[in-house]
Protein backbone atom coordinates (compact mmCIF):
# COMPACT_ATOMS: atom_id res chain seq x y z
CA UNK A 1 0.00 0.00 0.00
CA UNK A 2 1.63 3.43 -0.88
CA UNK A 3 -0.65 5.83 0.70
CA UNK A 4 0.91 9.20 1.86
CA UNK A 5 -0.45 12.13 3.55
CA UNK A 6 2.22 15.06 3.67
CA UNK A 7 2.44 18.87 3.96
CA UNK A 8 5.81 19.06 1.43
CA UNK A 9 5.21 18.95 -2.08
CA UNK A 10 5.99 15.49 -4.25
CA UNK A 11 8.32 14.86 -7.86
CA UNK A 12 6.17 13.31 -10.37
CA UNK A 13 8.80 12.49 -11.99
CA UNK A 14 10.26 10.13 -9.35
CA UNK A 15 6.80 8.84 -8.64
CA UNK A 16 6.58 7.79 -12.24
CA UNK A 17 10.15 6.20 -12.21
CA UNK A 18 9.42 4.61 -8.76
CA UNK A 19 5.95 2.59 -10.22
CA UNK A 20 8.27 1.43 -13.43
CA UNK A 21 8.94 -1.87 -13.44
CA UNK A 22 9.67 -5.25 -15.56
CA UNK A 23 6.00 -6.35 -15.71
CA UNK A 24 4.60 -2.57 -16.31
CA UNK A 25 3.80 -1.72 -19.78
CA UNK A 26 1.36 1.36 -19.03
CA UNK A 27 1.59 3.81 -16.20
CA UNK A 28 -1.15 6.44 -15.40
CA UNK A 29 -0.79 9.66 -13.41
CA UNK A 30 -2.94 12.53 -12.38
CA UNK A 31 -1.95 15.79 -10.45
CA UNK A 32 -4.58 18.19 -9.23
CA UNK A 33 -3.53 21.55 -8.75
CA UNK A 34 -4.44 24.55 -7.09
CA UNK A 35 -6.20 27.08 -9.72
CA UNK A 36 -4.82 30.51 -10.00
CA UNK A 37 -5.92 33.86 -9.46
CA UNK A 38 -7.03 34.41 -13.05
CA UNK A 39 -8.81 31.46 -13.86
CA UNK A 40 -11.49 31.78 -10.94
CA UNK A 41 -12.96 34.28 -8.67
CA UNK A 42 -9.78 35.58 -7.41
CA UNK A 43 -8.67 32.03 -5.05
CA UNK A 44 -5.70 33.36 -3.08
CA UNK A 45 -4.59 30.44 -1.20
CA UNK A 46 -6.37 27.19 -0.35
CA UNK A 47 -6.24 25.14 3.42
CA UNK A 48 -6.85 21.26 3.34
CA UNK A 49 -7.55 19.67 6.56
CA UNK A 50 -8.27 16.12 6.61
CA UNK A 51 -9.31 13.58 9.37
CA UNK A 52 -5.78 11.91 10.17
CA UNK A 53 -6.35 7.69 10.37
CA UNK A 54 -9.52 8.36 8.98
CA UNK A 55 -8.11 9.35 5.76
CA UNK A 56 -5.16 6.49 5.62
CA UNK A 57 -7.59 4.03 5.59
CA UNK A 58 -10.16 5.27 3.20
CA UNK A 59 -7.44 5.74 0.75
CA UNK A 60 -6.15 2.43 1.15
CA UNK A 61 -9.66 1.01 0.66
CA UNK A 62 -10.11 2.77 -2.29
CA UNK A 63 -6.72 1.24 -3.67
CA UNK A 64 -7.63 -2.47 -2.40
CA UNK A 65 -10.69 -2.00 -4.33
CA UNK A 66 -9.08 -0.91 -7.55
CA UNK A 67 -6.31 -3.52 -7.02
CA UNK A 68 -9.42 -6.33 -7.13
CA UNK A 69 -10.95 -4.41 -9.92
CA UNK A 70 -8.10 -4.36 -12.17
CA UNK A 71 -4.49 -6.46 -13.06
CA UNK A 72 -2.17 -3.53 -11.02
CA UNK A 73 1.06 -3.80 -10.62
CA UNK A 74 1.29 -0.79 -8.21
CA UNK A 75 -0.42 2.22 -6.82
CA UNK A 76 0.63 5.57 -5.26
CA UNK A 77 -1.56 8.04 -3.83
CA UNK A 78 -0.28 10.88 -2.71
CA UNK A 79 -2.58 14.13 -0.81
CA UNK A 80 -1.08 17.50 0.35
CA UNK A 81 -2.38 19.33 3.66
CA UNK A 82 -2.43 22.72 4.97
CA UNK A 83 -1.78 25.77 2.99
CA UNK A 84 -1.38 25.44 -0.94
CA UNK A 85 -1.00 28.64 -3.50
CA UNK A 86 -2.00 28.54 -7.05
CA UNK A 87 -0.41 26.42 -9.40
CA UNK A 88 0.76 24.04 -6.36
CA UNK A 89 0.06 20.57 -6.31
CA UNK A 90 -2.31 18.71 -4.31
CA UNK A 91 -2.83 15.13 -5.32
CA UNK A 92 -1.58 12.66 -7.45
CA UNK A 93 -2.33 9.26 -7.98
CA UNK A 94 -0.47 7.03 -9.88
CA UNK A 95 -1.03 3.39 -11.26
CA UNK A 96 0.93 0.90 -12.97
CA UNK A 97 -0.43 -1.96 -14.91
CA UNK A 98 0.87 -4.44 -17.89
CA UNK A 99 -1.88 -2.55 -20.13
CA UNK A 100 -2.81 0.83 -20.76
CA UNK A 101 -6.43 0.90 -20.18
CA UNK A 102 -6.47 -1.18 -16.51
CA UNK A 103 -3.77 1.88 -15.91
CA UNK A 104 -6.31 4.61 -17.29
CA UNK A 105 -9.68 3.24 -15.67
CA UNK A 106 -7.93 2.42 -12.18
CA UNK A 107 -6.32 5.88 -11.86
CA UNK A 108 -9.94 7.60 -12.86
CA UNK A 109 -11.66 5.18 -10.54
CA UNK A 110 -9.53 6.05 -6.91
CA UNK A 111 -9.57 9.79 -8.13
CA UNK A 112 -13.62 9.83 -8.34
CA UNK A 113 -13.73 7.51 -4.63
CA UNK A 114 -10.80 10.19 -3.18
CA UNK A 115 -13.13 12.98 -4.18
CA UNK A 116 -16.52 11.84 -2.55
CA UNK A 117 -14.94 9.14 0.13
CA UNK A 118 -11.45 10.53 1.59
CA UNK A 119 -12.06 12.68 4.33
CA UNK A 120 -10.63 15.63 3.32
CA UNK A 121 -11.63 19.33 3.32
CA UNK A 122 -10.91 22.31 1.31
CA UNK A 123 -10.86 26.10 2.67
CA UNK A 124 -10.50 28.71 -0.08
CA UNK A 125 -8.91 32.21 0.66
CA UNK A 126 -10.28 35.49 -1.28
CA UNK A 127 -8.03 38.54 0.09
CA UNK A 128 -8.60 37.74 3.59
CA UNK A 129 -11.85 35.77 3.39
CA UNK A 130 -11.99 31.73 4.17
CA UNK A 131 -14.75 30.18 2.48
CA UNK A 132 -15.31 26.38 3.01
CA UNK A 133 -15.72 24.88 -0.40
CA UNK A 134 -19.28 22.52 -1.01
CA UNK A 135 -19.19 19.55 -1.87
CA UNK A 136 -20.33 19.00 -5.90
CA UNK A 137 -23.32 16.49 -7.16
CA UNK A 138 -21.23 16.11 -9.98
CA UNK A 139 -18.33 14.07 -7.64
CA UNK A 140 -20.84 11.62 -6.65
CA UNK A 141 -22.11 10.99 -10.35
CA UNK A 142 -18.70 10.54 -10.89
CA UNK A 143 -18.23 7.78 -8.50
CA UNK A 144 -22.34 6.20 -8.38
CA UNK A 145 -20.85 5.45 -12.68
CA UNK A 146 -18.45 2.88 -11.15
CA UNK A 147 -21.11 1.23 -9.70
CA UNK A 148 -22.55 -1.12 -12.35
CA UNK B 1 -18.81 5.43 30.04
CA UNK B 2 -17.23 8.09 27.41
CA UNK B 3 -17.75 9.38 24.06
CA UNK B 4 -14.60 10.98 21.66
CA UNK B 5 -16.51 13.33 19.71
CA UNK B 6 -14.68 14.77 16.82
CA UNK B 7 -15.58 17.79 14.19
CA UNK B 8 -14.31 19.14 11.46
CA UNK B 9 -13.81 22.12 8.58
CA UNK B 10 -16.60 24.26 9.36
CA UNK B 11 -18.43 21.54 12.22
CA UNK B 12 -15.24 22.88 14.19
CA UNK B 13 -15.36 26.48 13.57
CA UNK B 14 -19.18 26.37 14.75
CA UNK B 15 -18.32 23.91 17.87
CA UNK B 16 -15.07 26.04 18.75
CA UNK B 17 -13.28 22.57 18.94
CA UNK B 18 -11.86 19.54 17.34
CA UNK B 19 -12.30 17.07 19.79
CA UNK B 20 -13.90 16.47 23.19
CA UNK B 21 -14.98 13.53 25.73
CA UNK B 22 -18.48 13.48 26.68
CA UNK B 23 -20.12 11.17 29.29
CA UNK B 24 -22.38 8.47 27.18
CA UNK B 25 -26.18 9.84 28.06
CA UNK B 26 -28.94 7.57 28.96
CA UNK B 27 -30.88 5.22 26.46
CA UNK B 28 -28.54 6.90 23.83
CA UNK B 29 -27.53 3.60 21.24
CA UNK B 30 -27.20 5.12 18.19
CA UNK B 31 -25.75 8.62 16.43
CA UNK B 32 -29.23 9.76 16.12
CA UNK B 33 -29.98 8.78 19.44
CA UNK B 34 -26.92 11.05 20.36
CA UNK B 35 -27.24 14.08 18.26
CA UNK B 36 -29.32 16.14 20.19
CA UNK B 37 -27.19 15.84 23.47
CA UNK B 38 -24.70 17.11 21.36
CA UNK B 39 -27.26 20.05 20.22
CA UNK B 40 -27.44 21.15 23.67
CA UNK B 41 -24.11 21.67 24.77
CA UNK B 42 -23.80 24.96 23.09
CA UNK B 43 -25.52 27.63 20.57
CA UNK B 44 -22.03 26.68 17.99
CA UNK B 45 -22.88 23.11 18.89
CA UNK B 46 -26.64 23.20 17.75
CA UNK B 47 -25.67 25.71 14.76
CA UNK B 48 -23.26 22.50 13.42
CA UNK B 49 -25.82 19.82 14.15
CA UNK B 50 -28.63 21.66 12.66
CA UNK B 51 -29.11 19.80 9.27
CA UNK B 52 -27.95 16.65 10.16
CA UNK B 53 -28.45 15.87 6.03
CA UNK B 54 -25.66 18.09 5.29
CA UNK B 55 -23.62 16.41 7.71
CA UNK B 56 -21.48 12.83 7.25
CA UNK B 57 -20.78 10.79 10.41
CA UNK B 58 -17.67 8.31 11.26
CA UNK B 59 -17.91 5.85 14.04
CA UNK B 60 -14.59 4.31 14.93
CA UNK B 61 -13.62 5.80 11.54
CA UNK B 62 -15.54 4.18 9.42
CA UNK B 63 -18.81 5.86 7.62
CA UNK B 64 -21.68 4.88 9.59
CA UNK B 65 -25.02 6.84 9.14
CA UNK B 66 -27.60 8.14 12.80
CA UNK B 67 -28.45 4.37 12.82
CA UNK B 68 -24.90 3.08 13.37
CA UNK B 69 -24.97 1.88 16.86
CA UNK B 70 -22.54 4.17 19.49
CA UNK B 71 -21.25 2.38 22.66
CA UNK B 72 -18.91 3.29 25.87
CA UNK B 73 -15.67 4.25 23.86
CA UNK B 74 -16.41 4.76 20.65
CA UNK B 75 -15.25 7.40 18.79
CA UNK B 76 -17.81 9.85 16.98
CA UNK B 77 -16.67 11.83 14.29
CA UNK B 78 -18.77 14.19 12.20
CA UNK B 79 -17.81 16.63 9.48
CA UNK B 80 -19.10 18.01 6.14
CA UNK B 81 -19.01 16.01 2.87
CA UNK B 82 -15.60 15.76 1.71
CA UNK B 83 -13.89 18.05 -1.15
CA UNK B 84 -10.22 17.42 -1.31
CA UNK B 85 -8.56 16.05 -4.50
CA UNK C 1 1.30 21.87 -31.00
CA UNK C 2 3.01 20.05 -28.46
CA UNK C 3 3.97 17.08 -30.49
CA UNK C 4 7.50 15.51 -30.68
CA UNK C 5 9.00 12.34 -31.97
CA UNK C 6 12.50 11.87 -30.78
CA UNK C 7 14.95 9.26 -29.87
CA UNK C 8 16.24 10.94 -26.11
CA UNK C 9 14.20 10.13 -23.53
CA UNK C 10 11.97 12.21 -21.51
CA UNK C 11 11.37 13.80 -17.92
CA UNK C 12 7.93 13.11 -16.89
CA UNK C 13 8.64 15.14 -14.05
CA UNK C 14 9.90 18.23 -16.21
CA UNK C 15 6.36 17.88 -19.17
CA UNK C 16 4.24 17.46 -15.67
CA UNK C 17 5.41 20.99 -14.60
CA UNK C 18 5.12 22.44 -18.04
CA UNK C 19 1.49 21.53 -18.11
CA UNK C 20 0.50 23.43 -15.06
CA UNK C 21 -0.76 26.94 -15.69
CA UNK C 22 -3.13 29.37 -13.77
CA UNK C 23 -6.14 27.65 -15.52
CA UNK C 24 -5.19 24.21 -15.00
CA UNK C 25 -6.62 21.86 -11.98
CA UNK C 26 -6.04 18.44 -13.76
CA UNK C 27 -3.25 17.18 -15.19
CA UNK C 28 -3.55 13.22 -16.85
CA UNK C 29 -0.18 11.71 -17.89
CA UNK C 30 0.20 8.30 -19.53
CA UNK C 31 3.17 6.62 -19.74
CA UNK C 32 4.07 3.80 -22.30
CA UNK C 33 7.17 1.48 -21.20
CA UNK C 34 8.63 -1.34 -22.83
CA UNK C 35 8.12 -4.18 -20.65
CA UNK C 36 11.10 -6.56 -19.36
CA UNK C 37 12.34 -9.64 -20.15
CA UNK C 38 10.69 -11.07 -16.79
CA UNK C 39 7.57 -9.92 -17.76
CA UNK C 40 6.70 -11.83 -21.31
CA UNK C 41 8.27 -13.89 -23.57
CA UNK C 42 11.90 -13.13 -23.60
CA UNK C 43 12.35 -9.54 -25.56
CA UNK C 44 15.70 -7.87 -24.31
CA UNK C 45 15.01 -5.43 -26.82
CA UNK C 46 12.34 -3.50 -29.12
CA UNK C 47 13.46 -1.07 -32.24
CA UNK C 48 10.67 1.64 -33.05
CA UNK C 49 10.33 2.63 -36.46
CA UNK C 50 8.17 5.92 -38.16
CA UNK C 51 7.31 7.98 -41.16
CA UNK C 52 8.57 11.12 -40.50
CA UNK C 53 6.45 13.66 -41.74
CA UNK C 54 3.15 11.87 -41.54
CA UNK C 55 3.83 10.62 -38.04
CA UNK C 56 3.98 14.47 -36.94
CA UNK C 57 0.79 15.10 -39.25
CA UNK C 58 -0.97 12.15 -37.57
CA UNK C 59 -0.21 13.06 -33.89
CA UNK C 60 -1.16 17.14 -34.56
CA UNK C 61 -4.38 15.70 -35.90
CA UNK C 62 -5.29 13.48 -33.11
CA UNK C 63 -4.31 16.55 -30.80
CA UNK C 64 -7.00 18.37 -32.74
CA UNK C 65 -9.54 16.39 -32.45
CA UNK C 66 -9.13 16.35 -28.63
CA UNK C 67 -9.37 19.51 -28.46
CA UNK C 68 -12.12 20.04 -30.30
CA UNK C 69 -13.77 17.26 -27.62
CA UNK C 70 -12.84 18.64 -24.33
CA UNK C 71 -11.79 21.71 -23.17
CA UNK C 72 -7.90 21.96 -23.19
CA UNK C 73 -5.16 24.20 -21.96
CA UNK C 74 -2.29 22.56 -23.26
CA UNK C 75 -1.57 18.72 -24.14
CA UNK C 76 1.82 16.81 -24.63
CA UNK C 77 2.50 14.15 -27.00
CA UNK C 78 5.80 12.63 -26.73
CA UNK C 79 6.88 9.23 -28.72
CA UNK C 80 10.95 7.63 -28.82
CA UNK C 81 12.29 6.04 -31.85
CA UNK C 82 15.02 4.29 -32.49
CA UNK C 83 16.22 1.39 -30.16
CA UNK C 84 14.79 0.78 -26.47
CA UNK C 85 15.43 -1.90 -23.51
CA UNK C 86 12.84 -2.81 -21.32
CA UNK C 87 12.51 -0.63 -18.74
CA UNK C 88 12.92 2.21 -21.11
CA UNK C 89 9.75 5.05 -21.63
CA UNK C 90 8.39 5.44 -25.19
CA UNK C 91 5.67 7.12 -25.04
CA UNK C 92 4.18 10.00 -23.05
CA UNK C 93 0.37 11.46 -23.50
CA UNK C 94 -0.10 14.78 -20.61
CA UNK C 95 -3.13 16.48 -21.16
CA UNK C 96 -4.24 19.84 -19.06
CA UNK C 97 -7.77 21.09 -17.86
CA UNK C 98 -9.57 22.96 -15.73
CA UNK C 99 -11.41 19.31 -15.17
CA UNK C 100 -10.65 16.01 -14.20
CA UNK C 101 -12.70 14.46 -16.54
CA UNK C 102 -11.80 16.35 -19.21
CA UNK C 103 -7.74 15.93 -18.58
CA UNK C 104 -8.42 11.97 -18.02
CA UNK C 105 -10.71 11.38 -21.27
CA UNK C 106 -8.69 13.60 -23.42
CA UNK C 107 -5.72 11.47 -22.58
CA UNK C 108 -7.18 7.81 -23.38
CA UNK C 109 -8.65 9.38 -26.39
CA UNK C 110 -5.33 10.78 -27.59
CA UNK C 111 -3.29 7.09 -26.76
CA UNK C 112 -6.28 4.88 -28.12
CA UNK C 113 -5.68 6.86 -31.88
CA UNK C 114 -2.11 6.86 -31.31
CA UNK C 115 -2.21 3.61 -30.95
CA UNK C 116 -4.17 3.06 -34.38
CA UNK C 117 -3.54 5.80 -36.66
CA UNK C 118 0.30 7.00 -36.12
CA UNK C 119 2.75 5.33 -38.23
CA UNK C 120 4.90 3.60 -35.93
CA UNK C 121 6.43 0.11 -36.21
CA UNK C 122 7.84 -1.77 -33.12
CA UNK C 123 10.44 -4.45 -33.64
CA UNK C 124 10.75 -6.65 -30.56
CA UNK C 125 14.25 -8.80 -30.37
CA UNK C 126 14.80 -11.82 -28.77
CA UNK C 127 17.88 -12.68 -28.27
CA UNK C 128 19.62 -12.54 -31.91
CA UNK C 129 15.68 -13.12 -33.52
CA UNK C 130 14.43 -9.65 -34.85
CA UNK C 131 10.12 -9.73 -35.14
CA UNK C 132 7.98 -7.37 -36.19
CA UNK C 133 4.95 -6.73 -33.80
CA UNK C 134 1.63 -7.72 -35.04
CA UNK C 135 -1.47 -5.12 -34.95
CA UNK C 136 -4.14 -5.92 -32.40
CA UNK C 137 -7.72 -5.90 -33.06
CA UNK C 138 -8.04 -4.84 -29.16
CA UNK C 139 -6.22 -1.42 -30.81
CA UNK C 140 -8.84 -0.59 -32.97
CA UNK C 141 -11.59 -1.63 -30.51
CA UNK C 142 -10.35 0.58 -28.30
CA UNK C 143 -10.23 3.40 -31.01
CA UNK C 144 -14.11 2.53 -32.22
CA UNK C 145 -15.91 3.00 -28.79
CA UNK C 146 -14.97 7.48 -29.30
CA UNK C 147 -16.77 7.07 -32.46
CA UNK C 148 -20.62 7.36 -31.11
CA UNK D 1 5.57 11.59 -64.63
CA UNK D 2 6.97 9.74 -61.66
CA UNK D 3 5.82 8.42 -58.22
CA UNK D 4 7.65 8.16 -55.36
CA UNK D 5 7.52 4.70 -53.33
CA UNK D 6 7.65 4.04 -49.95
CA UNK D 7 7.72 0.64 -47.71
CA UNK D 8 7.77 0.76 -44.05
CA UNK D 9 8.86 -2.10 -41.57
CA UNK D 10 8.69 -5.75 -42.86
CA UNK D 11 7.64 -4.25 -46.25
CA UNK D 12 10.51 -2.25 -46.25
CA UNK D 13 12.59 -5.87 -45.70
CA UNK D 14 10.62 -7.88 -48.01
CA UNK D 15 11.23 -5.23 -50.70
CA UNK D 16 14.89 -4.16 -49.64
CA UNK D 17 14.24 -0.46 -50.26
CA UNK D 18 12.69 2.03 -48.29
CA UNK D 19 12.09 4.58 -51.05
CA UNK D 20 12.02 4.25 -54.96
CA UNK D 21 11.13 6.18 -57.91
CA UNK D 22 9.19 4.77 -60.34
CA UNK D 23 7.60 6.11 -64.05
CA UNK D 24 3.68 6.31 -63.71
CA UNK D 25 2.81 3.51 -65.38
CA UNK D 26 -0.08 3.72 -68.27
CA UNK D 27 -3.64 3.38 -67.31
CA UNK D 28 -3.33 4.14 -63.66
CA UNK D 29 -4.98 6.22 -61.99
CA UNK D 30 -5.56 4.62 -58.09
CA UNK D 31 -3.78 2.73 -56.13
CA UNK D 32 -5.25 0.00 -57.19
CA UNK D 33 -4.09 0.25 -60.30
CA UNK D 34 -0.63 0.53 -58.93
CA UNK D 35 -0.24 -2.52 -57.49
CA UNK D 36 0.16 -4.92 -59.79
CA UNK D 37 3.13 -2.72 -61.20
CA UNK D 38 5.11 -2.72 -58.37
CA UNK D 39 4.08 -6.42 -57.14
CA UNK D 40 5.79 -7.26 -60.13
CA UNK D 41 9.09 -5.54 -60.16
CA UNK D 42 10.59 -7.98 -57.80
CA UNK D 43 9.68 -11.74 -55.56
CA UNK D 44 10.22 -9.39 -52.93
CA UNK D 45 7.92 -6.62 -53.63
CA UNK D 46 5.40 -9.40 -54.90
CA UNK D 47 6.03 -11.09 -51.51
CA UNK D 48 5.55 -7.41 -49.68
CA UNK D 49 2.38 -6.40 -51.52
CA UNK D 50 0.62 -10.04 -51.79
CA UNK D 51 -1.91 -9.44 -49.35
CA UNK D 52 -3.54 -5.71 -49.37
CA UNK D 53 -5.50 -6.36 -46.50
CA UNK D 54 -2.67 -6.38 -44.26
CA UNK D 55 -1.29 -3.38 -46.36
CA UNK D 56 -2.03 0.54 -45.03
CA UNK D 57 -1.76 3.12 -47.76
CA UNK D 58 -1.13 6.59 -47.50
CA UNK D 59 -1.03 8.93 -50.57
CA UNK D 60 0.98 12.16 -50.07
CA UNK D 61 1.03 11.48 -45.82
CA UNK D 62 -2.32 10.90 -45.72
CA UNK D 63 -4.48 7.55 -45.32
CA UNK D 64 -6.12 6.00 -48.05
CA UNK D 65 -7.06 3.20 -49.87
CA UNK D 66 -7.14 0.50 -52.79
CA UNK D 67 -9.55 4.02 -54.31
CA UNK D 68 -7.30 6.40 -53.82
CA UNK D 69 -6.29 8.73 -56.92
CA UNK D 70 -2.41 8.93 -57.57
CA UNK D 71 -1.25 11.35 -60.09
CA UNK D 72 2.28 12.11 -61.29
CA UNK D 73 4.62 13.68 -58.68
CA UNK D 74 2.40 11.85 -55.84
CA UNK D 75 4.27 9.82 -52.76
CA UNK D 76 2.74 6.64 -51.91
CA UNK D 77 3.76 4.40 -48.52
CA UNK D 78 2.65 1.07 -48.07
CA UNK D 79 2.85 -0.36 -44.30
CA UNK D 80 1.79 -2.43 -42.08
CA UNK D 81 -0.96 -1.86 -39.59
CA UNK D 82 0.81 0.41 -36.99
CA UNK D 83 2.04 -0.86 -33.70
CA UNK D 84 3.82 2.22 -31.52
CA UNK D 85 2.14 3.49 -28.05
Amino acid sequence: MAVRVQTEDFDVGAESRALQAETVGGIALFIGTVRGLSSDDGVTAMTLEHFPGMTENELERIEAEARARWPLEDVTIIHRVGRLLPGEQIVMVGTASAHRKAAFESAEFIMDFLKTDAPFWKAEERGGEKTWVEARDSDDTARDRWSD
Amino acid sequence: MTLTIRYFAWMREHTGTDLETVPLPENVSSVGDLVPHLAAMSDGHAQALKNMRAVRVAVNRTYGDLDTPVAAGDEVAFFPPVTGG
